[in-house]
């Protein structure tokens, strides 16, 4: 299989669901003549035109609300948020148009989009862009939550969002976008990962890290650290929060009695909580020791580089979550 | 006459209320005996549906907040007649009027109101969010001004596939206030959308006169973007009749986003829980405009002018319509509660195979 | 005590702080000559003029902002939001502003000032008019989020709340406006309840039932019917959530080991998921059952009466969780 | 003069560029040698100061998001340079020469950029969120368009204490277009608060021309709320200086909030990673702004001409600033990295006595 990097593989998604759909639309600052901010929608204004590839006015609400609309008339728009965290000006549009149409209209009209873009942090853009946002979209029922760690995984995954019928937010990583991985040549058929399936990304026997989006990789590295110290750790993707695979979950808990929750984002009521809810409620017996969770520090995120560091997850946090639930700190 | 719309046209000062017989006069040639008799029996109905509403709002069959549109029944009726059936209306919660404009029935509509599985929304929108994506009825939204923005989206719809229909929007005057306005509007002018955006302008806001929360009027609030603006006399179903008639047929043909200032007044409360007048409209203020400018005691009294309709004439024309509405009552009444398990249908469009969608507990 | 009602201690409250701080004003819609959307700030205009009680345009991010600019220069705006449905336009300022300057300023700029106004359903508003807004706002490090469920907590702690120098949402309940309660009398001095202490409602001694806000009158309503059953149900109210009382929870979880979180909001990353993960961190070996959550249904708030009394919390429901935490069922 | 101010005055059209040499001697006139030769002083300093900042970025030094303001000099002093210390300043995050231009050091600004305890927001806000409270520099802000509601309060505090003071509030020619701007333009309207609203209109929003995003030119995105709008050469210090040491005591004495599209450019890409020219504008566009429209050459030239400068002065100047720019390199690079601890600190100014207000076992 091909290795190419996530921007890449999102940029194949977006062309070969362009090609495939002319409902499809990408929409969002930046996305046409300057090939996107990342460059993830490289070449698409050349390839499909200034109809199917619109750049916006600095307007997310407007322009996540023009998503909305269209899609009510059964365009598929795919909303690109220059970052997620500038999606808290169009949070209105999202969560009370987008998620909750289907039900207010007793399932008249559906909104099948997808707003997409990077979520959380990258290097020391400061406490104003630096947020993960997973939270704010999963707590309300009506939309769907991706995040997708791998060029596999971001490619698969959106060509199943944008196919998707309900609203679907995709988060990704700025961080994940030089990412490289093998992802099935498009030569070979159309790939598509069906929502709502997790992914063991290593298996293990002592203790589950679950975890998503682009912690999958620092999992990964704490796992091999784990590793050359006896430990074997297994690492289970959720890849998508809403559905979520509990199934996956309860798999991994029973076969390891042990697990972490580790995310990006902030401690209080972060994914990591409803995870241990979940597991409280469903494997509470097969525990045998509390979940503990690793997230970024309960503080704004600050610029000086250091406190950066200290402030966001780390190998070293997630290998010692691993032996505190090991009993083995 | 594009070109020339850029330009505000007050027609209310320059028409009707400088030499108003004249200009009324020529108004009512446009249209035949039974268009004008029609309007007045669709603004009758509106207004009849409306108090039966707040009746059946006193004894408890609709709850939660229900906002009539009584008094401003001249814009509904003059800015969404004139569409076609596959043109979209879009609007806020004061839409049960704008609803039955567009061609909903009483009845789903009326039982929309009271929750019923037979309503609009099958029950779970209620008042203010009335649907009918068959005729292009796109609500009924809550979050004053959100509506501009799905607009916008109608309108990039109707280019993106090459139509010819257009989107009107209405708000209310103190929806222009909010950021998802300003940002619509600008969209609506770069990209041309077919959209006109219809403030009904009843002054206020709840109980705040829009005076207070903006420097300058209304239609003023519409410049700055490059779209043309208009006030019209929201009153006078003639004028907003024959307004719509050409503005729709110009944006049809290319000429991009409108604004439209509608001038409008709102007879009842806000909600039903505010009273009709009290700390912010003297009682006096209200009276005059009903007696003013009722849009449906205008056009009888056009009507009974022009000797176009008998008192007899327009007493059946009253008990027809109520008619229709203690029908559209009944119906309501005879529909059934929506079934328990409806509280978890439609929520998702499609139920994924894979993963949980409802993480309380509900599909473990 | 005089008995007066949430309505008229919330106004009590206010007028006292405006009173007693000429730095204090009150803005939002309709506050000022309307007295209210919910009478709440009725007959202030008239006492303290229109330079301290002051009715904005609907500009929720406008006004929102105003207050955080206001309060960076040492004001203590009190910004009503008509309810928190439609702070979810505004969130930027509160979260991006409000909660992340005195951080992003290095301790020089605070903003002292409360955000406040009804949160949660009331009665068939239908689904943009019926959520819950306590996870958006607890989410963020920065904001201390308070939410009484009664007349002499709502005076105490807003005022505390004014007095406070951070930002605080103060989420009161429209159906709690009519609530009466006894209140201390004005005359007897300043009554201030300090943040961060929780109150158990009622005691008991075989099951904890936590809840916050509106919902504790749903609790004490549950313990009585449990009582009837002969099962001595604990109400814990936690009063404010950030911060959050922890030693009143273990306390009480200590004496019953066993737990029920109520809530009126959505259950995915609700305020009980960080509550289990709390008492799973901390009180794992106390617990005789996992904690059971009762929650609104995972579904946007219905309009029609009959679907609207099943999405909420209802008494039979936490009686029934109780039971089950207590293996009754 | 308020009053002809509702008019908007296109003063480079009128201006400068018709009979330049007139009105550019009548304005030197207004200023003493000293002033006219500390204009140029400190825009070297600023250009000097975002140059080293750029030499930093490149080592890794500083990191994250950079913008610089080279090329936009002009608008940064001559509009806030008039302003008394305790006037208010916000801007956006591109916002290191007006810092510094509000009196905020060097030193201190710089070891910002770096991250560093000394930093004027002891290293946690970074290059987009520069504060200074005493000084009144009130950020700094990174969500475009977000800080407008912000000036809108600190105009609102202003009034409120029966101050004298202005505040002057920066954006992007991109933030009109965002509703925050539209909902504080309405609100310092309809409340007269004393605010200057100043679009550095460099005609581009990272690599989208203004034209493409608006129907209308930035001037005009002013009107329609009641606010008196002005557009100036934001190129030329004696015109901008000038403006607002007039603008500004007409705020000053009540004439309400101002809207200022201040025509400028960037010399440099949006950002660090931006290239200086590529899709959206050309190598020839660029140069030839540089050419003719740099700030800091266009005053040498007025000054030059005018016999008030030599060749040689520039060069001491220059030297001189470069010194100050080193020197505040060396005091970022001396300063430490912020202590561990203070992760902690400053995310509340109250720490409560009761309850945990940290929630990932910080205050376990
Ligand atoms: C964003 C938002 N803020 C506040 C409200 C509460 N609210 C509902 S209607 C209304 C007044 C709107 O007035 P206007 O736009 O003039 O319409 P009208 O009711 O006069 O038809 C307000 C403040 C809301 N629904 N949405
Ligand atoms: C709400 C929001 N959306 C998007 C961004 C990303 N962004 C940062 S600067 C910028 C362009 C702003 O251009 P302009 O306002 O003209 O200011 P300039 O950079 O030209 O000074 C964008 C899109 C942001 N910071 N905030
Ligand atoms: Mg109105
Ligand atoms: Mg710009």
């Amino acid at each position: 299989m091909p290795e190419i990097t996530y921007r890449e593989a999102l940029n194949q998604a977006l062309a070969e669901e362009l090609e495939r759909d002319d409902s499809v639309f990408l929409m969002g600052e930046e996305v046409a003549e300057y090939d996107g901010a990342y460059k993830v929608s490289k070449g698409l204004l050349e390839r499909f035109g200034d109809r199917r590839v619109v750049d916006t006015p600095i307007s997310e609400l407007g322009f996540a609300g023009l998503g909305v609309g269209a899609a009510m008339t059964g365009l598929r728009p795919v909303i690109e948020f220059m970052t997620f965290n500038f999606s808290i000006l169009a949070l209105d549009q999202v969560i009370n148009s987008a998620a909750k149409m289907y039900y207010m209209t007793g399932g008249q009209i559906s909104c099948p989009m997808v707003f997409r873009g990077p979520s959380g942090a990258a290097l020391q853009l400061s406490a104003q862009h630096s947020q993960a946002a997973e939270t704010w979209y999963v707590h309300s029922p009506g939309i769907k939550l991706v995040t997708p760690g791998t060029p596999a995984d971001a490619k698969g995954l959106l060509k199943a969002s944008i196919r998707d019928n309900d609203p679907v937010a995709f988060m990704e990583g700025e961080l994940l976008y030089n990412v490289k991985g093998e992802v099935p040549d498009p030569e070979d058929g159309d790939f598509v990962i069906p929502l709502g399936k997790a992914e063991v990304k290593r298996e293990g026997s002592d203790v589950s890290i679950i975890t998503h989006g682009k912690m999958v990789h620092l999992a990964l590295q704490a796992a091999g650290k784990l590793e050359k110290d006896g430990v074997s750790a297994e690492v289970v993707d959720l890849r998508t929060l809403r559905p979520l695979d509990v199934e996956a979950i309860l798999k991994s808990v029973h076969k390891t009695n042990r697990a972490v929750y580790l995310e990006e984002g902030w401690p209080y009521v972060g994914i990591g909580s409803q995870i241990v809810a979940l597991i409280q409620d469903e494997a509470f017996d097969y525990l045998d020791a509390p979940v503990v969770r690793v997230t970024q520090a309960d503080v704004p995120m600050p610029y000086a580089k250091n406190l950066e560091k200290l402030a966001k997850p780390d190998v070293n946090r997630v290998v010692a979550a691993c032996d505190r639930v090991l009993y083995r700190d | 006459m594009a070109e020339a719309m850029a330009e505000t046209k007050t027609k209310a000062q320059e028409g009707a209320q400088r030499n108003g017989t004249d200009v009324t006069a020529e108004r009512m040639e446009r249209f035949s005996k039974d268009e004008l008799r029609g309007f007045l029996r669709d603004m009758l109905l509106f207004r009849r549906f409306e108090e039966k509403a707040e009746e059946a709002y006193a004894i408890g069959k609709i709850g939660g907040f229900c906002h009539l549109h009584i008094g401003q029944e001249a814009v509904a009726l003059g800015l969404i007649g004139p569409l076609r059936e596959d043109d979209y209306v879009i609007s806020a919660y004061r839409e049960h009027t704008q609803a039955l404009a567009k061609g909903l029935e009483a009845g789903p509509v009326m039982a929309e109101l009271y929750g019923r599985d037979g309503g609009v929304s099958r029950g779970k929108g209620g008042s203010m969010h009335l649907f009918d994506a068959e005729r292009r009825f796109m609500g009924g939204h809550g979050i004053v001004g959100g509506q501009t923005a799905l607009a916008a989206g109608l309108g990039w719809s109707i280019r993106y596939r090459e139509g010819d229909q257009v989107c009107v929007c209405f708000l209310g005057d103190a929806a222009v206030n909010q950021g998802a306005f300003h940002e619509s509007m600008n969209m609506a002018a770069i990209w041309k959308l077919p959209v006109i955006f219809v403030v009904e302008n009843n002054a206020y806001g709840m109980g705040t006169a829009f005076e207070r929360v903006s420097a300058v009027p209304v239609v003023e609030r519409g410049e700055g973007y490059g779209i043309p603006t208009h006030a019209i006399n929201g009153q006078d179903i003639l004028e907003t009749w024959s307004f719509m008639e050409e503005l729709a047929e110009e944006v049809r043909s290319g000429a991009g986003p409108q604004y439209v200032d509608a001038r409008t007044y709102r007879f009842k409360g806000h909600s039903m829980s505010d009273p009709v007048s009290g700390t912010y409209r003297s009682k006096e203020e209200v009276s005059e405009k009903k007696e003013r400018e009722d849009p449906i005691t205008v056009l009888r009294d056009h009507l009974f002018e022009a000797d176009l309709l008998s008192q007899e004439e327009l007493e059946e024309m009253d008990a027809e319509v109520r008619a229709v509405v203690d029908e559209a009552a009944e119906f309501a009444d005879d529909s059934p509660f929506p079934a328990d398990e409806e509280l978890y249908t439609h929520v998702y469009s499609e139920l994924n195979e894979h993963g949980r969608l409802f993480l309380d507990g509900r599909d473990r």
